[in-house]
């Protein structure tokens, strides 16, 4: 196919899928054309919005997914039209806690609320709500705790491709954290009673 | 005596990072007598507030209380020799150490996705077109059977935001603008309506925004003017507002220069 | 303003009302340009569309307002994402209805419709066929409309006990007018403890 035919198809159903995205997987079956033509003129189309400045549109990946969206430099603009989407921002508690989910996952909220050092249902009654963070299963052992992980919203609110393009965790000393917290309870405990 | 709020602190380790940070402490030698002394005032500003983590708060404290006698046993005189080449000998502090590098490495992560937050929202979508005029009749679909309870959730998700994206134009431009002058006018009227005493969320019936703010700040106004007073029984009870003098149109006209 | 720049503008605009449109005037409003610069703007890019091929978008005009639609003749193309099986385009209609009637039961149709800002008569249908919403009375008033709710069927789907077992939505999604609220009692209490 045409390259230029081909672009124009491209553009239409991303338009139409909208905030769904599609992937270049899905475009490829779609289309009926092979992956390294529908990678070419998917990078063509991006560069075409990013080097035309009557463009006001961008080609972005979120969540796996190819979808348009309207260039950054046009917010203060469309803010003027439409209500912000994502205007209910997360509280810094919310945030702390969906760090530790998306760096540690599968996590408890145990662990999460060692690591924390204050009860931790709250935030993540919000993720789970919010639909940043659920239930992925089911720790070993009596109890058997959820187990929490990140979503594709997750993704989708915060911009990325996937969980690979999360920033490096901040460098730290390095422990073997179980068995590091689980001394510290212990200490802790002790410590504790001792007052009592 | 402390300008920081103490809600603002997420839990105890949130607290100590940030007296670590302000009194300018190494935190692979911190001085236990100091740190504590510092954290326990700062406990003792809190009581009011009867938080839910109170309890967490007051845990920590317990345990740098004995942290620091930890640190503080005397060296008995067999015991020094050992003691000063025992350099890899275990510091009460360092489980804390420990804990509180973990933890900050997770508070700076909490800090790069508000900024990858902030940016996401400069960028906006569109919901998927609605193509139900391509459906065939015969053709019924459904999801999946890999979708979850939260996949559905996600979806309610992005209808509630798809809806803000509908709100007309219209709600947002060319609203009136009230001032505070007048909204303490009102404040007054509806206290005098109701015999001079009125719940603080009852002044309140506003829907939009910005007459909520306004209205806050006047009554905040009319507080300072000793024109209302106000008062809470209980903790996280509704405040009382009641009316103690009839300000004169006079008096409140001088709030014009500030407006 | 700068005719590039302006068409990225109003590229932007058009692009997130969708299917409401927008008019001249309200763009001249909005952006602060005179009606003859956005009616030049306008028929720019209305011409950029429609000469470039590897667009796959339109401009289009319906009694004053303008829209971006995809080009006619990519139907087949726009066709394709609905005749194919997997496709996301009624996953997500018919999965959106169902969040709607498992989280505001008992539902009537205009309310759904209400809320999605599209017909969904089509998912409604689909759901009932598979069992997973159901009649669950009529609404009062005239028309008696049919009130939806889930079926025993739809916990089984999702493998969940009952209702309650639904994640929760975030505190105030409906209304967020109250959280605003509640905002101002903490920062008004934080003010007035702050008084003593």
């Amino acid at each position: 196919m045409n390259l230029n035919s081909l672009m124009a198809k491209i553009e239409a159903l991303l338009f139409v899928v909208g905030d769904d995205g599609v992937t270049a997987k899905q475009l490829s079956q779609l289309l009926e054309v092979d992956m390294m033509e529908i990678e070419a003129a998917l990078s063509e189309l991006a560069t075409n919005y990013s080097e035309n400045e009557e463009r006001g549109l961008e080609l972005k990946t979120l969540a796996g997914t190819y979808q348009l969206t309207t260039k950054p430099e046009l917010a203060d603009t469309i803010k003027k039209l439409v209500e912000n989407p994502n205007s209910q921002v997360l509280t810094t508690a919310s945030l702390e806690v969906l760090a530790i989910i998306a760096y540690k996952q599968p996590i408890t909220r145990t662990e999460i609320e060692d690591l924390r050092g204050v009860k931790s249902e709250r935030p993540i009654q919000t993720l789970v709500s919010r639909a940043l963070v659920q239930e992925v299963g089911r720790a070993e052992g009596t109890g058997r705790a959820i187990l929490y992980g990140t979503t594709k919203e997750f993704l989708n609110y915060f911009g990325l491709k996937d969980l690979n393009e999360l920033p490096p965790l901040p460098e730290g000393t390095t422990v073997d954290d179980n068995e590091e917290t689980d001394l510290f309870m212990t200490k802790f405990q002790e410590a504790f009673n001792s007052k009592e | 005596m402390y300008e920081v709020k103490l809600e603002a602190f997420t839990g105890p380790l949130d607290l100590l990072l940030h007296l670590i940070h302000r009194l300018e402490i190494d935190i692979y030698d911190i001085p236990m007598a100091e740190l504590t002394s510092q954290y326990i005032d700062h406990i003792h500003a809190m009581k009011e507030l009867e938080l839910n983590e109170a309890s967490e708060y007051l845990v920590m404290a317990a345990t740098l209380l004995a942290i620091k006698s930890r640190m503080l046993l005397p060296i008995h005189e067999g015991e020094m020799e050992e003691a000063e080449f025992e350099v890899d000998g275990p510091d009460p502090r360092e489980e804390l150490v420990t804990k509180l590098i973990e933890y900050k490495k997770y508070k700076e992560a909490a800090v790069e996705l508000k900024e990858l937050e902030e940016n996401r929202a400069q960028v906006y979508t569109r919901p998927p077109s609605d193509l139900s005029g391509f459906v065939p009749d015969e053709q019924l679909a459904l999801f999946d059977l890999n979708v979850n309870v939260y996949d559905m959730l996600s979806a309610f998700q992005k209808l509630l935001r798809r809806k803000q994206l509908k709100k007309p134009l219209s709600t947002r431009v060319a609203r009136q603008e009230i001032s505070v002058k007048e909204q303490m006018i009102a404040v007054i009227d509806s206290l005098k309506l109701n015999g001079g005493k009125s719940n603080f969320s009852d002044l309140f019936p506003y829907e939009d925004k910005s007459t909520i703010i306004v209205t806050f700040l006047s009554i905040l106004e009319l507080m300072k003017r000793h024109v209302v007073f106000v008062e809470q029984k209980n903790n996280f009870e509704d405040l009382t507002v009641t009316l103690q003098k009839e300000a004169t149109y006079d008096e409140l006209e001088q709030f014009d220069g500030q407006n």
